[in-house]
């Protein structure tokens, strides 16, 4: 068996296992011990694969083809079952047609075809299955810390943990069996497997509005899927072949570019860019760990590595400008969103859609320097954001809400937790750090490529950007005195979960000229053929690691001053009337009146209604454009 | 070597920002028709701070000061060496945040409302300062000032219009009317002080030499745009620089400070129009 | 060498006064006697203020004000009263809600005479107050 | 509409220079009206006590036995009342104001 | 300065009155309270620069009807009358209850006796 | 309950001149809810009446405000003349009007440097505090105080004018006009003062009745209320108009109060030219008895003087209603929903005398 099967596999078997454990104890281990096996797993598979590219082709083809339909028609067969019993026709409708097509194609039409290499592991998989094994997995790990108290925090929603569990597993593989494979058929296997899994786990607590915002996610993502039904047969009657490498090697002339098309809207489907973005804030209903896994790190990144391996399709041609504008579209009206909202998973959730948006004009573009930018925003923006989840979730147990405002007192409760989201949420934009290095790098090579628009929308939404971050980090920083406040314990899964991601996310900004120079330049180098360089100079490189560097030793070497520097304690200025606790001060009618801060919010200077009504409308007619452009290109 | 330039400018630089702030409050006060201080007062204000007792409101909103201060001379550093401009304005930036933290951390009223309105500033002029970073790079296909001001033609030829918009978000960064929304030099402020309401002696001083860095920054932007190869132009880049301090003394004068969605329409607006139009022209002449 | 004595800033807090003080003591910042050069900035935050002037006498409501306001000042500071009212209580000495001059509640050490001191008294009055401000300064760094 | 319109005042300021008079060095000439001090010539006071009587703000002591009339000049508020009712027209306001000073001291008065 | 007209009337008339007033287009310039022997409330009223007083002679403890509901900025008069001499004015509609100055001394203006 | 600031606009501000407290309920800089809390000047100087005789209260009078002093002391005069029916001289008369009208002038150009102040635009301020000291001298000059000038006694005025001193005045207004041209066109005509006064603040005709708003904030609104077309003084054989705005905002206020100083200066010049000759005061004898109340004009608008005697040396009471605290209810109106940049301005739009107010 080779360790890549073993790789996809293994995560299988564990999801079985678990889901026939029903006592807490004994799937608690077990699930720990899969976690770090799956970790140990992928740094394995990775380091031996590490230089040589992989080829792989199975001999017993056929059996896994027929395994596969025989599954897909199951899951069919359940989704057609789900959409007619909550009377949501328009999913039976989706996936019996998809199930329908790749059936009839399966049978009639791909006797001819011969597949070289169902299975592909270059360097941009290496670099995705590491982030979704080591990520993933973490995530599962604090998943046991946090189910503990979830289910005695809501004790109206059915236990079903040992579901919940499984379904975090099947992802795990479905997500490695996606990055990996290079014959669509598997690909969209995958890809139909992750759209289950974000079904099932948005619906677990079987509340009213998560079953509404479940069903929502479903229909989206099918379409998508049927997209990329369409798109596999014609290529497969087109062109004779079902592998993604040959049809990356074309040349964009037109007749490529339809399915290179279809291809685009179900990757724009699955990574909720802006007219399909609604499904994503739905799914933030779910328990955070799934939010963190699916909703924010892996399952939206798939569509865009979809994206990054057709970059050099999408580069020159008019496919790639339309979504370069969509992406354009999508980044700046939800970091504006972004500024008006004060719950902090909304919050996480317009800023993931912003950065998908990036990511999504970066790949498009298809320049050299704008695909090194595009995957070092895939690995920092995992990382960063899956730990900001993961906290997000501790601190909703620590303080018992999620509304950014009462985080001021988190650094009372506990300065740990603290001290790991101030990370989380530098990691996303302070300069040292990684995603502002992609974002520099982003800048240059839109310049480079002289797309002056996208140079504006960038400027103005990391203007955007800078605002809603600092002003939460503000409220974090403001260690306001507390209230009473019962303290909840920190579980020992959720905090290994947490500080590892926490030092992920410092090793990966120390690490990002390593990772360019093993990963990022080989593969472009293949790609592009010319021997590719670092985009940015080697002294700034230096000054940036010196800068992070000096971030780390700033806090320490503050302790010895604070220590010998007594100083006298006065009272804050409250315009003379402060009642000598530093909270309230004596008011009218002779009261005593609590003093209250909160951010700013702008909801009626960037009214999100309003901008997500226009962006849909111009991401729509976006769309539109591309189509009639293909069909009049077409027609030609 | 190296070294000793370092030093050099680290030392330098404040003194030269803290006699451009004291001629600024001279000929201010000679507009209003007084005498006005001596041009050493800066230096005046800030030993005596420094001798002050140093009390303090809560342990943790000295730190963001302090590191606000090392990552602003940061930047003098990298811009007067001529490093990377791009680099240099996001540590600039940097710099800004951490000074907005440390109002946050001081946690009062009034420095509360003051960081809300120094992050509004932050987001109005974020956009024009980076498009000038890129139009430079633009003009000049380096990132390096050193390659920018050792061109053939001055920037200021390419890059009308960014220039023009620089010009408009000045007011922000210089603290002057009509954009002094958060903190001004004159006491008047509805805010009080905004985010230096909770600081007094040593920190206060601290303040204060960070924003004459700050002073220095800007004027060496305003250098760059028409600095060349050959030293004559050297001349009409100082007179340039002149000539905007004099506006900006003017304008704190003689403008009504403004409310913070004008101050952030009008920021927006202009860096919108003038750098893209700006920018579009330059890319439609080939550059 | 000390620095205090260049630059004083002051802190101007008005209590139970009938306002007659206070506009000469803005009117000390006008062009025609312009306190600025002396390094005179009237900042509104006692946090930065060197000089407290307290203009008008001190009623019941003002006292835990005017204390709050001395106690956030930094070391070295000093009280200048001024006014007839900030003195002694002036002609509102017998009223009943009017405590008396300003000395009742801190401790005060520069008196400015006038009703309606002029401003070359409050200048004067600033001065000399330079001057104890480097006594304390002095005695302070010991 | 019109922007900037104050650059005309305040290009007249710079020519015309400071309007400040460097007060400690050139003092502003006094009007023979200022309300200053209050002076007593005390070989002409009688001791009666009107004045006395009559301050509102109580700033005068007069004693009769030892001919000592004094004036407590930090409570007195140059209201120019005791001017007017003194029988003997011996009380006179200059026009210079008194000095401030560190203590509340009295003026002292007594006829030998 | 035009003749003062002045009419006595007696606390329950006060509430009609106002309001006749009121309809006429009177502006209420002030309420003033004397203490001599017992307290005496007068209302003055002014339309097109002709003053009119009404004028209330009571003693401490009766209760008067605020008129605030009718002429609303009557709030900060009563308080002050109601904090300064203690007559006791029922539902005003701001009512700061002895709070509008926070002076030290209960009700100054009615202490009469330690003045002689 | 959304995200809500609660900030004190305490006693202590750099922006206020004067001591006054407000509970500031913000929700994104908009003012959601002011409660005010006044109370830290009120000295009970009316109690003073049992402890001074009816002469010294004249000097306690004019100590109720350092601004307005000048009228105080004036309306308190008048009306123990009315309780006494005395008449003072014709030329007395003049010199009072004389000295009110200045001291309206000063008023208005320190509430306009006062204004321009709260809106960051500093050199306006020192530029009308300039101009307001040429008439603290021509003060100083005529009554030897410069803020508070005991110059005013029942049955009369104390000091004269003499010929010089009269010129000086003449001259000093004519350069007043000239140098106020220009203020005014910056007032007026200035965008970014129009962008910061334009539409703030607005009160209708309606609610200023309501509200029972007196001086420049009712004839702001268009309300015809001002006491000098009675004739109290001298103002009765003046020629002048009564100046209206209609549209009530902060704009339409600060064009009142800046015509108003041209009006001044106008009714200065009418007086010196009728001004008559005689003797400045006449001898009054007796006790008062009985009891008179005073409509007079203050530069914020209306006062009423109530004082009450009873045949001896001291007086029963002297009750004074000053115009601001007439106006508070309308500023506590125009606060709701204005700007937290737009507080200090609305503050002292009412041109707000908190000495006055509380006594
Ligand atoms: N309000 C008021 Fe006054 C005026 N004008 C007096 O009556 O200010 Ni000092
Ligand atoms: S001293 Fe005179 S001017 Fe000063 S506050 Fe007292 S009464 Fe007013
Ligand atoms: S009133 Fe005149 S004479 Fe009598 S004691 Fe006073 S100063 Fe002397
Ligand atoms: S001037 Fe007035 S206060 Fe001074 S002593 Fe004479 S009567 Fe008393």
């Amino acid at each position: 068996m080779h360790e890549i099967a073993i790789l996809i596999l293994f995560p299988l078997i564990a999801s079985a296992f678990i889901f026939f454990i029903r006592k807490d104890k004994a799937r608690n281990i077990l699930v720990r011990i899969c976690s770090i096996v799956t970790i140990f797993l992928t740094i394995y598979v990775a380091s031996k694969y590490f230089n040589k590219a992989l080829y792989l082709s199975f001999n017993n083809e056929t059996i896994i083809n027929q395994i596969l339909m025989f599954i897909e028609i199951l899951v069919a067969g359940y989704l057609i079952f789900m959409g007619i019993k909550n009377k949501k026709y328009i999913i039976s409708i989706f996936s019996a047609v998809q199930t329908f097509l790749i059936i009839w194609f399966e049978l009639t039409q791909s006797q001819g075809i011969e597949i070289k290499a169902s299975m592909v592991f270059d360097k941009l998989s290496l670099i995705m299955v590491l982030v979704v094994g080591i990520i993933g997995s973490l995530v599962c790990l604090y998943t046991v810390g946090y189910m503990k108290w979830y289910h005695i925090h809501h004790e109206n929603y059915k236990e079903r943990k040992s579901f919940f569990f499984a379904v975090m597993f099947v992802f795990l593989a479905a997500m490695f069996g996606l990055v990996l494979s290079n014959e669509l058929t598997w690909l969209y296997f995958c890809w139909e497997l992750t759209t289950l899994c974000s079904f099932l786990l948005i619906g677990y607590t079987k509340t009213q509005d998560a079953i509404k915002n479940s069903f929502h996610a479903l229909t989206i993502n099918l379409g998508g899927g049927v997209c990329f039904a369409l798109a596999i047969i014609f290529i497969g009657m087109k062109f004779k072949t079902l592998e993604l490498s040959v049809l990356i090697g074309m040349k964009p002339e037109v007749v490529v570019l339809i399915p290179v098309f279809l291809l685009a809207i179900s990757a724009l489907t699955k990574s909720a860019q802006m007219p399909f973005s609604s499904w994503l804030l739905g799914a933030m209903v779910a328990p955070t760990p799934s939010s963190a896994l699916l909703h924010s790190a892996t399952m939206v990144k798939a569509g865009v590595y979809l994206l990054i391996r057709l970059a050099p399709l999408l580069g020159q041609s008019s496919v790639g400008q339309v979504v370069t504008f969509i992406g354009g579209i999508t980044f700046l009206a939800n970091s504006f969103i972004a500024i008006s909202q004060s719950d902090a998973k909304k919050i996480l959730a317009y800023s993931t859609i912003a950065n998908l948006g990036l990511i999504v004009i970066c790949a498009s573009i298809g320049t050299q320097e704008s695909l090194w930018a595009a995957i070092l925003l895939i690995i920092f923006h995992a990382i960063a954001k899956s730990l900001l989840f993961l906290s997000v979730g501790s601190i909703e147990h620590q303080l018992g809400s999620r509304n950014v405002e009462d985080m001021d007192i988190l650094l009372k409760v506990s300065r740990k937790l603290s001290l790991y989201i101030i990370i989380g949420i530098a990691g996303m934009f302070l300069a040292p750090f990684g995603m502002l290095i992609s974002k520099w790098v982003a800048m240059k090579a839109f310049i480079d490529s002289n797309n002056i628009l996208t140079v504006i929308i960038l400027v103005y939404g990391s203007a955007a950007t800078v605002f809603y971050w600092t002003k939460w980090m503000g409220k974090l920083v403001s260690n306001a005195n507390k209230k009473e406040q019962v303290i909840h314990t920190f579980h020992i899964d959720e905090e290994t979960a947490i500080f590892t991601q926490a030092v992920l996310v410092i090793i990966s900004c120390f690490s990002f000229p390593i990772i360019s120079k093993y990963a990022l330049e080989p593969y472009l180098a293949t790609l592009f053929g010319s021997s590719a360089v670092i985009p940015i100079g080697t002294s700034d490189v230096n000054i940036m690691l010196l800068m992070l560097s000096m971030f780390l030793i700033l806090p320490i070497s503050f302790f010895p001053i604070y220590k010998n520097d007594k100083r006298r304690k006065a009272l804050t200025y409250m315009a003379g009337v402060n009642t000598g606790d530093n909270e309230s001060f004596n008011s009218a009618f002779g009261k005593n009146r609590e003093v209250e801060y909160s951010n700013w919010y702008m909801k009626d200077y960037f009214k999100s209604k309003k901008i997500s009504f226009w962006s849909n409308t111009l991401c729509i007619t976006g769309l539109c454009v591309g189509v009639i452009l293909i069909v009049l290109a077409g027609g030609r | 070597m190296l070294i000793l330039k370092i030093i050099a400018i680290i030392i330098i630089a404040p003194l030269a920002g803290g006699i451009i702030t004291g001629i600024d409050r001279v000929i201010s006060a000679r507009l209003q028709g007084r005498k006005g201080p001596p041009i050493l007062q800066p230096f005046f204000d800030i030993l005596k701070l420094l001798e002050k007792e140093s009390i303090e409101v809560n342990t943790m909103h000295r730190f963001f000061v302090y590191v606000a201060l090392i990552f602003i001379i940061f930047t003098t550093v990298i811009m007067l060496l001529g490093g990377d401009i791009l680099l240099a304005l996001f540590v600039l930036t940097l710099g800004s945040i951490f000074f907005v933290l440390g109002g946050y951390a001081s946690n009062s009223p009034y420095s509360n409302v003051g960081s809300e309105r120094e992050l509004l500033q932050i987001m109005a002029y974020e956009p024009m300062i980076l498009l000038t970073g890129i139009g430079l790079y633009y003009a000049d296909k380096s990132f390096f000032i050193k390659d920018i001001i050792s061109s053939s033609t001055p920037a200021i030829l390419f890059l009308p219009g960014v220039f023009l918009g620089l010009i408009f978000i000045l007011p922000f960064k210089l603290r002057k009317s009509p954009f002094d929304l958060s903190m001004t030099h004159h006491g008047h402020q509805e805010i009080v002080q905004g985010i230096k309401t909770e600081y007094s002696g040593k920190d206060l001083a601290i303040i204060e030499i960070t924003e004459w860095y700050e002073t220095i920054i800007i004027f060496t932007l305003v250098y760059i745009f028409f600095a060349t190869k050959s030293p004559l132009s050297h001349i009409y880049a100082i007179t340039a620089c002149v000539f905007v301090f004099l506006f900006e003394i003017l304008l704190d004068n003689g403008i009504a400070r403004v409310k913070w969605q004008s101050a952030l329409n009008s920021a927006w607006l202009v860096t919108g129009v003038l750098g893209t139009v700006n920018l579009i022209v330059l890319s439609l002449l080939g550059r | 060498m000390n620095f205090s004595k260049k630059s004083p800033w002051i802190l101007h807090y008005d209590g139970t006064s009938c306002n007659g003080c206070d506009i000469e003591v803005l009117a000390c910042l006008t062009p025609l006697y312009d306190a600025e050069r002396f390094g005179i900035v009237n900042t509104g935050n006692p946090k930065h203020a060197d000089i407290l002037l307290i203009t008008g006498s001190v009623n019941e409501q003002n006292i835990p004000v005017i204390s709050q306001l001395y106690e956030q000042m930094p070391e070295p500071k000093v009280v200048i009263a001024i006014g007839i009212c900030a003195t002694s209580g002036g002609i509102f000495a017998e009223c009943y809600n009017v405590v008396g001059g300003v000395d009742k509640v801190l401790p005060v050490d520069i008196y400015v005479p006038g009703c309606a001191a002029r401003p070359e008294a409050i200048i004067d009055g600033i001065v000399m107050a330079l001057g104890i401000l480097e006594e304390k300064q002095k005695y302070a760094r010991k | 509409m019109s922007f900037l319109s104050i650059t005309k005042i305040l290009i007249k300021n710079i020519f015309h220079g400071p309007y400040t008079t460097l007060y400690p060095i050139e003092k502003k000439d006094n009007y023979e009206n200022t309300r200053g001090r209050i002076e007593n010539k005390i070989s002409e006071c009688i001791f009666c006590g009107i004045c006395e009587r009559r301050c509102p703000t109580v700033a005068i002591k007069v004693d009769k036995e030892i001919h000592a009339w004094s004036i407590q000049r930090f409570q007195c508020i140059q209201c120019g009342y005791c001017v007017e009712v003194c029988p003997k027209k011996c009380l006179v306001m200059n026009s210079q104001y008194t000095a401030p000073s560190t203590g509340k001291m009295r003026a002292e008065y007594t006829d030998a | 300065m035009g003749q003062q007209k002045l009419d006595i009337i007696s606390p329950n008339e006060l509430l009609d009155n106002t309001m006749r007033l009121k309809n006429a287009g009177y502006r209420l310039v002030a309420i003033s309270c004397t203490f001599k022997n017992g307290i005496e409330l007068t209302y003055s009223f002014d339309e097109s620069f002709e003053l009119l007083n009404l004028r209330l002679n009571i003693d401490a403890d009766v209760e008067i009807e605020s008129i605030s509901c009718i002429y609303p900025y009557a709030f900060l008069y009563e308080n002050e009358i109601k904090e300064l001499f203690g007559v006791n004015i029922q539902n005003i509609s701001v009512d700061f209850n002895n709070n509008l100055y926070k002076i030290a001394v209960k009700t100054p203006f009615n202490t009469k006796e330690e003045n002689e | 309950m959304g995200n809500r600031t609660v900030i004190p606009f305490g006693p202590q501000h750099p922006v206020l001149p004067e001591p006054i407290h407000l509970d500031l309920v913000l929700e994104d800089e908009t003012v959601i809810e002011a409660i005010p809390q006044i109370g830290y000047v009120h000295r009970g100087l009316e109690k003073l009446v049992e402890k001074k005789d009816f002469q010294q209260f004249t000097y306690v009078a004019e100590r109720i405000c350092g601004i307005c002093s000048f009228m105080h002391g004036m309306g308190y005069c008048m009306s123990i003349e009315s309780i006494m029916d005395v008449k003072i001289p014709e030329r007395a008369e003049f010199l009072r009007t004389i000295w009110a009208e200045l001291s309206r002038l000063q008023s208005h150009l320190l509430w306009m440097g006062l204004l321009a102040d709260a809106f960051g635009f500093e050199s306006l301020f020192m530029h009308s505090w300039r101009l307001r000291e040429q008439i603290l001298d021509i003060f100083e000059l005529t009554t030897g105080g410069r803020v508070i000038f005991s110059v005013c006694e029942i049955g009369g005025v104390r000091k004269d004018l003499n010929a010089e001193m009269i010129k000086k005045i003449s001259a000093v207004m004519e350069q007043l006009e000239k140098d106020m041209v220009d203020i005014a066109n910056v007032f007026l005509y200035d965008e970014s003062v129009k962008h910061r006064t334009k539409g703030v603040g607005v009160l209708s005709k309606q609610a200023a009745f309501e509200l029972g708003a007196v001086g420049p904030m009712a004839r702001a609104s268009g309300i015809h209320m001002d006491r000098r077309t009675q004739g109290y003084a001298a103002y009765g054989k003046l020629k002048f108009e009564p100046i209206i705005e209609i549209d009530g905002d902060c704009y339409a206020r600060t064009s009142v109060r800046l015509r108003e100083i041209f009006q001044s200066i106008d009714l200065i010049k009418q007086c010196i030219a009728l001004l008559p000759e005689g003797d400045i005061k006449v001898k009054i004898k007796g006790k008062p008895n009985g009891e008179h109340y005073t409509l007079i004009e203050q530069p914020r608008g209306e006062v009423l003087y109530y004082s009450k005697a009873n045949g001896t040396n001291f007086l029963d009471r002297v009750r004074v209603r000053t115009p601001t605290f007439a106006n508070v209810p309308a500023l506590l109106e125009t606060l709701k929903g204005c700007a937290l940049a737009d507080v200090p301005i609305l503050i002292l739009t009412i041109d707000p005398c908190i000495s006055c107010t509380e006594r």
